[in-house]
């Protein structure tokens, strides 16, 4: 997990233990913590989501291929882990449950194989275009064959087969930890992958395809070689979905919904960046089942978040993340602590103004027949009645204008806290 | 014509002109030398309002600092950048023909003085851009700015990628222009055209003008070409 | 023969309204490169607007008003929010439409509500235009193909009669360049995407009364005008008419094909039962998937000529 | 014996336009070859036809004797000739380090490899170190390539050319918009990294020619119309009418 | 048990592309839960439904399921959809198998695919409305008295619903019509198709004199523009006319004949009439899914047998249950779960004087015209419960 994929020297440094030794210890220890069945499937579905959006940024965010049909590949793999799930319940398929992401693997692996061969040939928009046909078809089409994709339904198994060192995968906590070393295991992989020469080749076709080719690279396998890596993890996150669900189902699985997911939150944990789509991943996994919980305005807020994060930072949360750290990093962060408390404390006036007044609008739009009352952040708010309104708006005004204050003087020092890192970036150059 | 005064022009948060001034007039062509990163190119950049810049800038008497480069265009001002920045996928009359300002009419330049002037446009005239020889496109960019019909026109580098001969046809190039009255600002490395052919020469180093002379006394200031135009 | 002539007037009123929904895209994909995944989203405004300002004014002036509203609101997303991204590269800005589709769409729940809202014809497109062999040819599907082909003409000549196209093209290159030059490069990408914008809403006038204007018309139509535009070839208006009306008579008389793989082995003697390998896939008859042929038309196209039917462009 | 690089009745045309109409020449094994002429001859297309990234209309390519004219660039790479680009052609957001790393790999026979670490390639990185010290970046290590100078993005370009430690190559215009001085280094690095290579250079500095080629090719007008040694090559008439144009008033035309 | 509270999930489509007919589902149950009578509610329990939002996704839906299971919840209800409804009968089953003591039943209010109650059938899942098989027996129990059906056309959207339809469909009317005739047979891919013309035309090339369809939303409402476009005035037997929005497009397609097969109709009288105005009168929208009615009388009176909202009591005394519900006398059948209960067929037309219901303000009613006995809809099952062994 480094700040760049394409600095880097040995791949065993201390921070670096550090850092991944952090990153098991989490694991292990989240499900001690949040204990709920809820949580456990959260954490359950962040373990897989991390692996497929890892993936998916081999090839978006190392290889510069804008694919718009991901799910394809995990959804294939989800298919033929089920399939063998229970082919290996009746007795015919001998394979254990352990292994069941791996026959996932080599599924997303197969179709990558297939399907990389012509979408690979290409980059660029037409690649993007290529993959979005790809998908739709796959997508249209999975629902026409009952036979392996089980129609509406989906394919359901059930993962309590056999037992593994005395588990049997039918509590929901043994499947988190199953998924847990998957997701450690291939997390690594995929890092190490980025050290390999295939990776730094793959960064060199995303930045300039032509001159690979001057250099003895043929470009199109390239990014045929990765896109079919790539494809192997899909399918491992499709693997253990279905296990997972122990259910597979098109509409799902196969949706072009779903591979603009995987697009859109990797993109918004931060595709330059090797362990921004792990943000992406647990991000994607929150919204989709927290916040809808919180609130009918759900879909409305993840508009406008998309839109003032691409806007405020293309570089995702990833990239927030490092150039705090820089700043830190050049003892420069002392001042912004209290900045950004400060930001945090009139950002808060304003988006609780702001979700007020949303949620007054949501209201009066889906349920005002159930009486003017919603509720909200531990508050009654009276649809009926003009203070609620002007309150919700003055709370939001409010925290607008100071917010206003506030962010410019982060803008300010945040300038001067550059401009002294560029300056002694020069220094060090010219020492 | 043109007037700097104490140019400040940032990257960013790099600073990288310190107090530039200096004047061109009319029908004066003034090379603007230096070495490599000295900022030449910056001052092209900030008076066409490309980065960001303080200070006082004129332009026939107006304050032109903070225009948009459009803006600044209009008002007649031409820049051809040193990298050429054709348009690839455009032929070569679809790029003289975004060099005009508006109908083009009035202009004192035509396709046909382009053509003229370098008949090897005329026959690549419906060429994609993109595919040029190097010298091609440089000529190409002259000619796209010049139909603009500017009264100052920014040369950055023009001779850069050039045959020898060409060259020479560059400079007798820019004193037709002088010619018929139009300024020149011209930033060269091949010093021997630039003092062949200008008025006045400016050196700069480190970002700010440090000679300002005719080139005949700047030949003879062997000090100053040595800091800071040849070692 | 009665059968053919009618589908090949239903493929060309289906590929007519195909050009409809996409002319605007093409203009915005292909001369600004930008994947405009709200492309659609105007398109429904558009129907919304003109179910709510016909309600006041009556149709026609709808006609005229409700695509100049959507050309506002496009105008100003570029201006506020894509301008600001574009430096970035296309991905971002892809993202930033993916925003706001999500917006669009909520806002338009919020205001119309989540079912079909009653936006009728008016009585002028109500009714037949004509009868052959017994079908009816509908007025409004008749004013969608006019309005198809006038979109045509008038994008035509703004493209080929001013240097709007150039000035975009070469901006995507080398902005500063452009603007050195003298073009106001930010005023002409505002005005493409809101004229892009317009004519999806305009579109969307139309289209919402001949079908439905209900909050799913967007997704509906999402990527089926990626297809027109990417088959007709980047950066070709003329190539994205002849892709609309290419899979629009192409689907159409596809819905008319009974034939599947299987059958045509059997034909020829392959005995072919659900036992056989692929059974599902060999008995599906062409007119179960016609709707989806698009998409594989696509892939094809992009397969064996990257450039698109009529394009010049391969990025 | 044969040649490094032996080219035969080699023609290119674009549409109608004839661009190369006929070009032989034949190169030996460490001859350092500058290639000259009006701008639009032709000499990057030739560079274009040899490196694979052009195919010739017809004629033939051979290198060390092995036809190669269809070939694809990196096949061509592979069989040991590389080249340089007019406009520079690098890896943007790859440190200086990795780009040059890039340049080699296939060559040191990692090639696709995904099962190794590059840190634990020893002698790719080893020679990369050596080649970032040639180009004298040895401060600019770990910059990205969009991050340097204008000159420093040109080293770096003959870096990533060379690294891959072809036998021939080809260079266009490497100088081009540096200042003298710079010039001049550079020119006692590039014979510095190609002693024993073969080595075509396009160059318009008529001083880095004079100091460089063991011989000089001009085309003219997609024809080599000379091909001898740099003091024969200024003595021919036709190429001072033709390119240098020293004391030719009417200058128009160039290229006919 | 008596002024218990009971909370059942709602487990639904209530933002995207489903979202109007989730809202108003939600709304029937909350609505249906507060209005029950005494005689209705005969075990007096309060009834409270929340609604969660699956955004139609099976694994949302799944992951809701455990949230529900979480916060306590004992019922959940789900309907639009069997893509959701199957992965959430198999959930409820293995989640009851792994966690005893936190058993959870199933009210399935609208899924409608036979699998549920046949192959995959289990035993906390419970369906209120009629399966696929059973609405298509009872359709071609009605053609089989109507000469003037000769020629039928089946369109239908190729994924299992639409294939379902037209495969029950063919086998009742070879047994009940054998001299009827199936003159074409055609799947479309699901939300795909952007205009019927070319549909209406090969149906009009066909000669058909009726059209059968299961469709649903874009798919249907698009299907009758075509056909009124094109003039092509053949009754059209269909699933979903009257489910929230396509009610507002059929009227704005003009008059076709068109006739729906369900459990309801429009114009009830008595109790759920006045259901149905009030609910009208509330929410200004259709009360249209009767079978929440059943769904709370049959699980208050299972209630009231079992003297306990446990809801292992409850569901093994909601196996077989009998009571009456808004057709009557009705059952949910013990071997598989599945309601049994009368069907009607009714016709879409403008209002009269008689048919009072101003179905979404469009004018429009949907008029009974045959009401089908329980046992003429029943369909066989090939069920093998498992019931668990306690209980
Ligand atoms: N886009 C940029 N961002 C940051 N720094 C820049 C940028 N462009 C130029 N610089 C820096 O500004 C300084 C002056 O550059 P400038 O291009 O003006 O020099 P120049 O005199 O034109 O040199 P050259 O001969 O290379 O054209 C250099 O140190 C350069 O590194
Ligand atoms: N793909 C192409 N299509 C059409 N014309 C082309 C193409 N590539 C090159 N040309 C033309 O071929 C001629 C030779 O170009 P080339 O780049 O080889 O010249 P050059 O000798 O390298 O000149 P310079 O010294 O100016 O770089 C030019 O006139 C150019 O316009
Ligand atoms: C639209 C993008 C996905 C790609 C774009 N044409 C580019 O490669 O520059
Ligand atoms: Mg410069
Ligand atoms: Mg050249």
């Amino acid at each position: 997990m480094d700040n760049s994929i394409s600095n880097r020297s040995k791949p065993m440094n201390v921070s670096r233990v550090v850092i991944w030794s952090l990153f098991a210890i989490a694991m292990i220890v989240a499900p001690l913590i949040f204990r709920s069945s809820l949580a456990l499937t959260i954490l359950s579905q962040m373990g897989y989501l991390i692996i497929i959006c890892l993936s998916y940024n081999m090839i978006f965010g190392q290889g510069g291929m804008l694919s718009f049909g991901h799910a394809v590949y995990t959804g294939m793999g989800a298919f033929i882990s089920i399939h063998a799930m229970n082919l290996a319940a009746e007795g015919s398929f001998k394979v254990p449950l352990v292994l069941i992401p791996l026959v996932g693997g080599i599924g997303g692996m197969f179709f990558a194989i297939l399907f990389g061969f012509v979408t690979t040939k290409k980059a660029g928009t037409t690649f993007a275009m290529i993959t979005l046909g790809i998908g739709e078809l796959v997508a249209s089409m999975s629902l026409m064959f009952p036979g392996f994709f089980g129609g509406e339904g989906g394919v359901t198994s059930n993962r309590t087969y056999g037992t593994f060192l005395g588990a049997t995968f039918g509590p929901q906590i043994q499947v988190y930890y199953l998924i847990a070393v998957y997701c450690f295991i291939c997390t690594a992989l995929m890092f190490a992958f980025t050290g390999t020469p295939l990776g730094r080749i793959l960064n060199a076709v995303r930045d300039n395809p032509e001159r690979v080719e001057f250099i003895g690279y043929n470009t199109q396998r390239v990014r045929y070689f990765a896109f079919i890596i790539a494809g192997f993890f899909a399918g491992i996150g499709g693997g253990l979905a279905a296990i997972n669900f122990e259910i597979v189902n098109a509409s799902d699985s196969l949706s072009g919904v779903r591979s603009g997911g995987y697009l859109l939150f990797t993109f918004l944990g931060g595709a330059t960046f090797f362990f921004g789509p792990i943000i992406g991943a647990v991000l994607l996994v929150l919204a989709s089942v927290l916040l809808s919980e919180l609130t009918k305005a759900w879909l409305l807020y993840l508009g406008l978040v998309f839109l003032l994060m691409v806007m405020f930072a293309p570089g995702g949360v990833a990239s927030l993340v490092m150039m705090n750290l820089r700043v830190a990093r050049f003892g420069r962060f002392k001042p912004f602590w209290i900045l950004y408390a400060g930001l945090i404390v009139t950002g808060a006036f304003l988006v609780v103004g702001a979700a007020a007044l949303v949620e007054m609008v949501y209201h009066v739009q889906l349920n005002a027949a159930l009486g003017p009352e919603v509720h909200f952040a531990g508050l009654t708010l009276d649809t009926s009645s003009l203070g609620s309104w002007l309150g919700a708006a003055a709370v939001a005004l409010v925290g607008l204008g100071l917010m206003e204050i506030v962010r410019r003087k982060f803008a300010r020092a945040w300038g001067a806290a550059q401009e002294f890192i560029e300056a002694e970036i020069k220094r060090r150059e010219a020492a | 014509m043109l007037k700097l005064q104490d140019i400040h022009a940032y990257y960013g948060k790099s600073h990288v002109l310190h107090g530039v001034s200096f004047e061109v007039g009319k029908g004066e062509i003034v090379a603007l030398l230096g070495r490599n990163g000295s900022g030449r190119s910056t001052t092209a950049k900030a008076i066409m309002g490309l980065v960001y810049a303080e200070g006082q800038m004129e332009w026939k008497g107006q304050d032109i600092l903070r225009k948009k480069a459009y803006e600044i265009a209009h008002l007649g001002l031409g820049y051809v950048p040193e990298n050429r920045d054709i348009f690839p996928k455009l032929t070569v009359s679809q790029n003289l023909l975004l060099g005009q300002k508006g109908s083009g009419k009035g202009s004192r330049w035509t396709f046909k003085d382009m053509y003229e002037m370098f008949p090897r446009l005329k026959e690549r005239e419906h060429t994609e851009a993109g595919v040029l020889s190097g010298g091609e496109q440089q000529m190409l960019t002259l000619c796209r700015t010049l139909m603009g019909d500017p009264d100052l026109i920014i040369i950055d580098e023009p001779t850069e990628g050039l045959a020898p001969k060409i060259v020479e046809l560059v400079g007798q190039y820019l004193q037709t222009l002088k010619s018929r009255g139009i300024s020149v600002l011209l930033i060269e490395q091949k010093l021997t055209i630039a003092m062949h052919i200008s008025d006045r020469a400016l050196v700069m180093g480190h970002g700010s003008i440090v000679f300002d002379g005719t080139p005949d006394s700047l030949r003879a200031d062997a000090a100053i070409r040595k800091e800071w135009l040849e070692v | 023969m009665e059968f053919f002539v009618i589908s090949l007037l239903n493929g060309l009123s289906y590929g007519l309204l195909l050009f409809m929904l996409s002319s605007g895209l093409t203009l915005i994909f292909s001369m600004m490169g930008v994947l405009n995944f709200a492309h659609t989203s105007f398109y429904m405004l558009g129907a919304y607007f003109a179910f709510t300002i016909s309600g006041v004014v009556g149709f026609w002036p709808a006609l005229v008003i409700a695509p100049l509203v959507v050309f506002v609101l496009g105008a100003a997303f570029e201006r506020y929010c894509l301008r600001r991204v574009h430096k970035f590269g296309h991905v971002p800005e892809l993202l930033v439409t993916f925003g706001l589709s999500y917006l669009i769409l909520e806002v338009v729940q919020l205001i119309w509500g989540r079912s079909v809202v009653p936006y009728g014809l008016p009585p002028q497109l109500e009714g037949p235009l004509f009868t052959i062999f017994g079908t009816q040819f509908p007025k409004s599907k008749s004013f969608i193909m006019l309005v198809a082909v006038l979109m045509l003409v008038s994008v035509w000549l703004l493209l080929t009669r001013t240097r709007i196209g150039l000035v975009i093209q070469a901006a995507l290159k080398h902005p500063e360049m452009v603007e050195s030059l003298g073009h106001n490069v930010p005023r002409v990408f505002m005005l493409v995407f809101g004229g892009g914008a317009a004519l999806a809403g305009l579109a969307g006038v139309i289209g919402g009364n001949t079908y439905v204007t209900e909050p799913a018309m967007a997704g509906a139509v999402g990527s089926i005008v990626f297809v027109v535009v990417v088959v007709g070839g980047m950066g070709s208006l003329a190539g994205a008419f002849l892709a609309s009306l290419l899979i629009g008579v192409l689907q159409t008389f596809a819905v008319a094909m009974d034939q599947s793989i299987g059958g045509a082995f059997q034909s020829l003697g392959v005995a072919v039962t659900d036992k056989t390998f692929g059974y599902e896939l060999l008995q599906l008859k062409i007119s179960q998937i016609a709707p989806i042929l698009p998409y594989l038309f696509l892939v094809l196209i992009l397969i064996f000529r990257p450039k698109g039917l009529l394009g010049t462009r391969e990025d | 014996m044969t040649y490094a690089l032996e080219i035969k009745d080699l023609r290119k045309s674009f549409g109608k336009t004839d661009i190369i109409r006929g070009i032989n020449l034949a190169v030996n094994t460490g001859e350092r070859i500058a290639v000259i002429g009006p701008n639009g001859a032709g000499k990057s297309t030739l560079f274009n036809l040899i490196s694979g990234r052009l195919m010739p209309s017809s004629g033939e390519v051979l290198l060390n004797g092995q036809l190669i004219n269809g070939k694809k660039p990196y096949e061509i790479n592979r069989l040991g000739l590389s080249r340089s680009f007019q406009i520079t052609n690098i890896f943007p957001k790859l440190s200086v380090f990795e780009n040059l790393r890039c340049g080699l790999l296939w060559h040191l026979g990692y090639r696709y490899s995904f099962l190794r670490f590059l840190s634990n390639l020893d002698d790719a990185n080893a020679r990369t170190e050596e080649l970032v010290r040639q180009i004298g970046l040895e401060k600019k290590r770990n910059v990205e390539a969009v991050n340097l100078t204008y000159a420093e993005q040109r080293a770096l370009e003959i870096g990533v050319t060379i690294a891959g430690g072809a036998n021939v190559i080809l260079l266009d215009e490497p100088t081009a918009g540096m200042s003298k001085t710079e010039t001049s280094h550079f020119i006692a690095l590039i014979k510095h990294v190609t002693v024993g290579k073969t080595l075509l250079t396009v160059e318009h500095d008529m001083g880095v020619v004079f100091g460089l080629a063991d011989k000089i090719a001009v085309v003219v007008y997609g024809e080599v119309i000379a091909f001898d040694t740099p003091a024969a090559v200024r003595a021919n008439a036709r190429v001072q009418e033709a390119y240098l144009g020293s004391s030719v008033a009417d200058a128009q035309g160039a290229g006919h | 048990q008596k002024g218990e509270t009971v909370k059942i999930a709602m487990i639904e489509g209530l933002s995207g592309p489903f979202a109007n007919v989730g809202q108003n589902q939600l709304k029937s149950w909350q609505f249906v839960a507060e209005n029950l009578t005494a005689a209705e509610n005969p075990a007096g329990v309060k009834f409270e439904i929340v609604g969660m939002d699956s955004k139609s996704s099976p694994q949302e839906a799944l992951n809701l399921l455990k949230a529900a299971s979480d916060q306590g919840f004992r019922y959940v209800t789900q309907g639009n959809g069997s893509n959701v409804a199957v992965p959430l009968s198999d959930a409820v089953g293995k989640a009851n198998e792994r966690n005893p003591g936190k058993e959870i039943v199933y009210l399935n209010y609208a899924a409608v695919d036979p699998v549920l109650t046949n192959d995959k059938c289990n035993y906390w899942h419970f369906r209120l409305d009629a399966d696929t098989s059973m609405k298509m027996e009872a359709l071609t129990s009605f053609m089989k008295d109507q000469p003037n059906i000769k020629k039928v056309y089946l369109l239908n959207q190729n994924y299992s619903h639409g294939q379902q339809v037209a495969k029950y469909f063919k086998e009742g009317l070879a047994r009940k019509r054998p001299d009827a005739q199936i003159v074409g047979d055609d799947l479309h891919p699901l939300g795909q198709v952007k205009d019927f013309a070319p549909y209406v035309a090969k149906i009009k090339q066909s000669g058909a004199d009726t059209l059968v369809t299961g469709n649903w939303g874009q798919d249907m409402t698009l299907l009758i523009k075509a056909l009124n476009d094109a003039g092509l005035k053949i009754p059209v037997y269909a699933y979903y006319a009257g489910v929230s929005g396509t009610p507002t497009a059929l009227a704005s397609g003009g008059d076709l004949e068109v006739y729906q097969i369900a459990y309801n109709h429009s114009n009830y009288t008595g109790r759920m009439n006045q259901l149905m105005v009030d609910f009208q009168k509330k929410f200004s929208d259709d009360f249209y899914t009767f079978s929440v009615y059943n769904g709370l009388v049959a699980l208050s009176n299972a209630m009231a047998k079992a003297k306990s909202t446990d809801p292992i009591k409850v569901s093994a005394a909601l196996e077989g249950l009998k009571f009456s519900g808004f057709n009557g006398e009705s059952e949910i059948r013990k071997t598989d779960h599945q309601m049994q209960q009368g069907l009607w067929i009714s016709k879409w037309q403008k209002v009269d004087a008689k048919n009072k219901y101003n179905v979404e303000k469009t004018g429009y009613t949907f008029v009974p015209v045959k009401y089908l006995e329980p046992y003429v809809a029943s369909t066989p099952t090939s069920c093998q419960m498992k019931r668990p062994n306690a209980g």
